[in-house]
């Protein structure tokens, strides 16, 4: 479990396994993750107890941690040999995780009979082998969409929603036009971290634009499909499009901004629907596809389940894991975050009493292609930082789009050396 | 009251030698000054006796005991410091009985230990006063008050009047004497200032540069002080001290022949420091037996019972003394006369007596 | 000075002083308000709905005050929790360190012995790296003490950052206290713990005062290490349960100011009882300088 | 009695000569009062820190499970870097900055509240005054950018006040991001020096003003010629700590503004915290971490020698 740490290590280890009385319990698992710190109402506390229940030989140890730092006590606890061991993840950081060993491939547990799911139910993007393997299953799945003020809209002068790129660019033009205030959409690529700002607002167009970044897990960024959308980019900042002080903008400024009906259009996953009805019931509000410039394919985003290489309980991970993934507790999953199950098997159930947004993001995305490349990159983090950093100077008018693709190209072949 | 020892004391700072290897026999009940220049050692030594100093040679011995290894509250002294050095957080009344606290005295005999001594001290409307209510003065007696109250076998006082304007001086000086009188104790005080060390004290010790320069009574250093460097310290005005040629029939005092009869020894065209106090040079009408010159009147200071008059002898100035009603003129010639009786003649070299 | 003029001085003098003092209060008053201004941004934060804080034009107080992010906080156990322990490892931090890190200062400032300068050395340095980069093989050392997941690793992994500024502090207000004091107190009887105990710690009152303040704050506010150190939600500390509340979509603004501002009341109040004990004059009348 | 040429009475300078009282008892009495300290640090600390200079030495420590020994090339690879170097700068900048804005405004708001007014009035302005210090980095942070937004409210109330015509991007101009760090990390700091300064100004004793106001000195005259000589220690100290503390402040600035826009507030801890935990390369963090010891070290080296010069 510790092998790569130096004596003094190993015995810390070994005698905080012998310290921890619960781990004298064969059957305890400590799950750690972010979701019961995003639903406060204690939906995973009961949903852990009623586990339990079910299983009387396994208790689970919820170990909540703020979402900016489950990355790194991952990575902590693994160099401690303290991991825990179900890990809530995210698809970004697959392959980073790979390289340190903490996670453990699933092929196995996935091709076992009494599974109570079918593997080809689940949604497929966290699916995907990496180094011939599989590591993570899907809880739920956030597809991006784009959120619009239909009030702005119409004041603007419109009656619907862009489905373009062009109609885009007017309409938030348009909008940016009205004053006090408001503008027709907003670029959150401040560098206070987690600094991600264009994997939520950059890739969802550029997927719309029938573009990639990743060729394998090779960066492939200096392509001609992502310099257009990056001029795209530059001709929305251009037109006043965006909203000003992209540099410093993060991403929970831009959703508040637009809750607060000063944004006309929001490039974000579906889940913040219901954030955006819940604390702001007058806005005219509704949600489409993320305008399209010739492909229908969308960014997917969800709350993964992984089980670390390092647990002395694997199969009781596997138990709970399994427990998750099963349609009927996926669904209550789903439904508690206003997702999309992670098991499709659920999504009747879901769709059963969803409410409107959700049917509207089910009825858009129902024959659209599904895009994760983060996951493929081997420095994810680092990269979108870069990446970020790089798209801050381009609007500032520093560099063209194309001096902007090609700096991020070598900066991020420069980082995977 | 006990004797103190002091045999061969060494002090070193790192490589610097501070004291020299100081020998001091105090008898019981002695009053004892240790006076000098400042970085003579005095402070030194007395902080070695009181424990707040390492000893780095030779021993130090109260009573029968030999304290080098004692702690300060284990060598039965107390110790009045030149800042006071009152705890500022308690009352003057907390201040002296902190001492007899720590040695868990009981309660009651503190009380009455305190009370006695302010009372002594003039200090029991003040008890109660933290030492920002108190002047300079009231200051100083409670720290007198601190050290008393332990009926120590040995009072160390180190520069405790330097503090004080000269009249408040003057008045503490003579309260400690009557101290002394009525206590008896064993006591080392030390002072730069020789008429502290003249009024107050049974034997004087006269330090300079970490040794000892000569000790005795007041009046035997004051009257047979041993070197040039003693003699020049004691006494105030401080005695004339003048670079002489030594002729066959005396001194030459810069243009003025001098007749005297020197000690034996000294020859014609020898060097020799001649030593004499100013009560020693009066007019001649005054001093009938004495050596009479004239010399210019430079300068007079009317002190009231006495003038003192600076004459000028060649390159040298000489002080004398007349009686405060003689009529004296600035700038005059005036003939006066020396008491060779009590001349000194020292080594011009090593500063030692020739006597 | 004439008869008349006696007067006139005397009422030019209460005048002046007077105007000094409004000016004093005039000038205390703007810095005051410059300074505390965020704090006010802040609780005005925490009583508006999360979209009033984000439309335009800014204001200060909405119409209606919003209660909502108090009423959470107030009502869920978990907040009592993260706030019962911050202030037991506060404090429990500050007790240590002010005991520890004075005898600590007294040695440096009361002795000169082999070695000082590098045990100065050692407890500065123990400071200089960042202590992100010492995260992880130091919780390695508290896996090892068996103390992680607890209140004590807390407590003792803020007493290493906390230790050396109240060493160094404390040295500071020490060398400030003429050692006249601890001649005299030796002389009395006293032993040198008796001496920093009764004689120079009365003196020291305000340094105390600030050293126990800044080792306060430290734990009070420090994150990174609280987060690694425990897991469970028992163990955890006001600032992990506010970063608990900056989720991966969407920050509960109103809660996390409501917790900010409750949390840091009775921080507020405890300083303004201890700041009492920061005056002048402890040492005056001490010695004579 | 005469009195003519006596010498007015000074104090004693014999003094001068011995370098410090000792409580002269048994000779281990200092390493007593340290021991409880020192073993505390030595026991949590010496193994993180040597593990922190053995990491420096690896490549792909903590990531790889039999990490290979490279001796100085991590060394090589960060002093070759040029974003180390302008991190260095933009530490320089930040640290010195912060600790000039914390000791102007904390010393002079300590002298302002130590003024004599109404004690009730002088705890509350006390107590106002330590509030930028008692809330947590992310919260501070956080309440900054919404102030500092280009549609916050100091924009709000410059436009109002017509100083602008655009909303100015605090924090995401390149050219105002370390300006605005700059006074951010100046309201947060500035409370540790006032209460330390403030408790620094209760030891000078009132003597020493009523002599320099006999004197004749003015407010300036008597803060240069008494209050500051006398307060060097504990200035000294506070100004050494502050120093240390701000150079490697981490959590305000990568709250704040995660060293950017691009890397313009990217300072050395900062550096360091990207290296360790965006790009997982724990090797060169600590190598960088190395790097901060070393010069934090010679700095204190320069400031306890002249310590001992000063006692």
């Amino acid at each position: 479990m510790t092998r790569h740490l130096p004596a003094w290590a190993l015995a810390a280890a070994t005698s905080a396994a012998a310290l921890m009385p619960a781990s004298l319990h064969a059957a305890e698992i400590e799950w750690l993750q972010w979701f019961a710190a995003e639903n406060t109402g204690g939906f995973y506390e009961e949903l852990v107890a009623d586990f339990e229940a079910q299983h009387p030989d396994i208790t689970v140890k919820l170990v909540t941690q703020p979402f900016g730092k489950v990355r790194e006590s991952i990575v902590t606890d693994n160099a401690i040999g303290v991991g825990s061991d179900v890990l809530g993840l995210n698809m970004p950081w697959t392959t980073e995780f790979l390289e340190i060993g903490i996670l453990e491939p699933l092929d196995d547990y996935l091709a076992r009979d009494d599974n109570s799911f079918e593997t080809d139910q689940l949604v497929e993007a966290p699916l995907g082998k990496i180094d011939g393997k599989t590591w993570m299953v899907p809880l739920n799945a956030f597809p991006f969409v784009m959120h619009v003020n239909m009030g702005l809209v119409e004041q603007a002068g419109f009656d619907a929603p862009p489905s373009s790129w062009d109609a885009l660019a007017e309409q938030a033009a348009a909008i940016s036009a009205l004053g006090d205030g408001t503008s027709g959409l907003g670029m959150p690529f401040s560098s206070q971290p987690p600094s991600n700002g264009p994997i939520l607002t950059f890739l969802p167009l550029l997927y719309a634009n029938g573009g990639r970044i990743m060729d394998g897990t090779t960066p492939d960024f200096d392509n001609p499909k992502v310099v257009e959308t990056l001029e795209f980019l530059q001709q929305l900042e251009q037109s006043g499009a965006l909203a000003p002080g992209a540099a410093s903008r993060t991403g929970g400024v831009d959703l508040e901004e637009f809750i607060a009906g000063r944004t006309g259009f929001l490039i974000s996953p579906g889940v913040h629907s219901s954030s955006i009805t819940s604390r702001n019931p007058e806005l005219d509000y509704t949600l489409v596809r993320v305008p399209s410039n010739g492909a229908e394919a969308y960014r997917v985003h969800g709350w993964e389940i992984g089980i670390s290489a390092d647990s002395d309980n694997k199969e009781a991970a596997w138990t709970f894991v399994d427990y998750l993934l099963s349609p009927e507790v996926n669904a209550r999953v789903a439904k508690a975050s206003n997702a999309l199950p992670g098991n499709l098997a659920a999504l009747d159930t879901v769709r059963a009493d969803a409410d409107a947004t959700l049917v509207k993001q089910m009825d858009i995305l129902s024959g659209d292609t599904p895009v994760e490349e983060m996951r493929q990159s081997p420095k994810a983090a680092a990269s979108w930082s870069l990446m970020t950093e790089e798209l801050q100077s381009m609007l500032r008018g520093d560099q063209t789009p194309a001096e902007a693709a090609s700096a991020v190209q070598a900066r991020w072949m420069d980082l995977i050396q | 009251m006990s004797r103190i020892e002091i045999s061969n004391l060494v002090k070193m700072y790192g490589s610097h030698k501070a004291l020299h290897g100081i020998d001091i026999s105090i008898q019981p009940g002695e009053f004892c000054v240790l006076v000098g220049p400042s970085g003579c050692g005095k402070s030194t030594t007395l902080r070695m006796v009181a424990g707040l100093e390492t000893i780095s040679g030779g021993e130090i011995a109260i009573g029968d005991r030999v304290v080098n290894g004692l702690r300060p509250k284990e060598r039965g002294i107390a110790m009045v410091f030149q800042n006071y050095a009152l705890y500022p957080a308690k009352t003057v009344r907390g201040n002296m009985a902190f001492s007899l606290k720590l040695s868990k005295m009981p309660k009651a005999e503190i009380d009455r230990r305190v009370n006695e001594v302010a009372e002594i001290l003039e200090l029991t409307p003040l008890l109660d006063r933290k030492p920002a209510a108190l002047s300079g003065g009231q200051r100083q007696r409670v720290a007198m008050g601190r050290a008393i109250v332990r009926d120590p076998e040995v009072f160390l006082f180190d520069e405790p009047l330097s503090n004080l304007d000269a009249k408040l001086r003057g008045q503490m000086r003579a309260e400690i004497k009557r101290l002394h009188q009525r206590l008896e104790n064993t006591i080392i005080y030390v002072t730069h200032d020789q008429v502290e060390a003249m009024t107050l004290a049974d034997r004087i010790v006269i330090m300079r540069d970490g040794r000892i320069e000569q000790q005795g009574t007041p009046d035997a250093v004051f009257h047979d002080p041993d070197t040039v460097f003693v003699a020049g310290f004691m006494g105030s005005p401080p005695m004339n001290l003048v670079d002489c040629m030594v002729t066959p029939g005396g001194l030459r005092l810069g243009g003025t022949e001098l007749a005297c009869t020197l000690p034996e020894g000294l020859r014609a065209g020898d060097r020799v420091t001649f030593g004499i106090r100013p009560d020693d040079i009066r007019p001649a009408a005054d001093l009938p037996g004495g050596v009479p010159v004239t010399l210019p009147v430079d300068l007079i200071e009317q002190l009231g019972t006495e003038k003192l008059v600076h004459f000028r002898a060649g390159p040298h100035e000489l002080i004398g003394k007349t009686g405060g009603r003689v009529d004296l003129a600035e700038g005059t010639e005036q003939r006066l006369a020396f008491d060779m009786a009590h001349a000194f003649f020292f080594d011009a070299e090593t500063g030692q007596r020739i006597r | 000075m004439t008869d008349a003029a006696a007067p006139r001085h005397v009422v030019d003098e209460e005048r002046q002083r007077r105007w000094r003092q409004a000016a004093i209060y005039a000038a205390l008053a703007l810095v005051t308000f410059v300074m505390v201004f965020p704090v006010l941004w802040m609780i005005s934060v925490s009583l508006k709905p999360t979209t009033e804080t984000f439309s335009l034009p800014p204001r200060l107080l909405p119409d209606d005050l919003h209660w909502g992010g108090y009423a959470k906080v107030l009502t869920d156990p978990k907040f009592r929790t993260f706030l019962l322990n911050s202030y037991l490892v506060g404090l429990a931090v500050t007790g240590l360190s002010l005991v520890i890190g004075t005898l600590a200062a007294f040695g440096f400032s009361r002795y000169r012995f082999f070695g000082d300068r590098v045990a100065k050395l050692f407890v500065i340095t123990t400071q200089m790296v960042p202590t992100i980069t010492l995260l992880i093989p130091y919780f390695g050392v508290i896996v090892f003490l068996g103390l992680y997941d607890t209140l004590w690793g807390l407590v003792l992994t803020y007493l290493t950052f906390s230790l050396p500024y109240a060493i160094i502090m404390m040295n500071g207000y020490l060398d400030t206290i003429p050692k006249d004091f601890d001649e005299a107190a030796t002389i009395d009887g006293c032993t040198p713990l008796g001496v920093l105990v009764r004689v120079l710690l009365p003196v020291a009152l305000p340094g105390i005062i600030s050293t126990a303040v800044y080792t306060f704050l430290l734990a009070w506010n420090e994150f990174l290490f609280a987060l690694a150190l425990t897991r469970s939600m028992d163990m955890r500390t006001v600032p992990v349960g506010i970063s608990m509340m900056v989720g991966e979509f969407g920050l509960k603004w109103d809660e996390m100011m409501a917790f900010s501002v409750i949390g840091s009341l009775p921080v507020l109040i405890l300083f303004m009882l201890v700041q009492r004990f920061v005056v002048s004059g402890l040492a005056a009348g001490g010695v004579k300088g | 009695m005469p009195t003519a040429p006596v010498p007015t009475p000074t104090p004693d300078k014999e003094d001068a000569v011995t370098p410090s009282f000792r409580l002269p008892t048994a000779a281990g009495t200092p390493y007593l009062f340290l021991l409880p300290g020192l073993v505390i640090l030595g026991a949590l600390l010496s193994v993180p820190l040597y593990k922190v200079v053995e990491y420096s030495l690896y490549d792909n420590v903590i990531v790889e499970r039999n990490p290979t020994f490279v001796g100085l090339d991590n060394y090589r690879d960060i002093l070759g870097d040029p974003g180390y170097w302008s991190a260095g700068f933009n530490t320089i900048v930040f640290t010195v900055g912060s600790v000039i804005g914390h000791m102007i405004v904390g010393i002079g708001l300590a002298l302002l509240v130590n003024a004599d007014i109404h004690p009730r009035a002088r705890t509350f302005f006390r107590s106002m005054l330590v509030l930028p210090w008692i809330f947590t980095a992310v919260v501070v942070a956080l309440n900054w950018q919404l102030l500092l937004n280009p549609f916050g409210l100091l924009n709000y109330v410059l436009d109002w006040l017509g100083l602008i015509t655009e909303p100015l991007d605090w924090l995401g101009n390149p050219d105002l991001a370390m300006w605005s760090l700059l006074v951010i990390s100046t309201w947060r700091g500035y409370p540790f020096i006032m209460v330390s300064f403030l408790s620094g100004l209760q030891t000078v004793p009132k003597e020493l003003y009523e002599a320099a106001e006999i004197d004749g000195a003015g407010f300036w005259h008597k803060f240069w010629h008494v209050t500051l000589p006398q307060l060097k220690p504990v200035i000294f100290g506070v100004a050494l700590l502050d120093l240390i503390w701000t150079f490697q402040l981490f959590p305000l600035v990568w709250l704040t503004t995660g060293g950017g826009p691009g890397r313009a507030t990217e300072v050395l801890s900062t550096l360091t915290f990207r290296l360790a935990f965006v790009d997982f390369e724990f090797a060169r963090a600590a190598t960088v971490a190395v790097s901060i010891l070393i010069i934090s070290a010679a700095f204190t080296v320069l400031y306890l020698r002249n310590e001992a010069r000063r006692l």
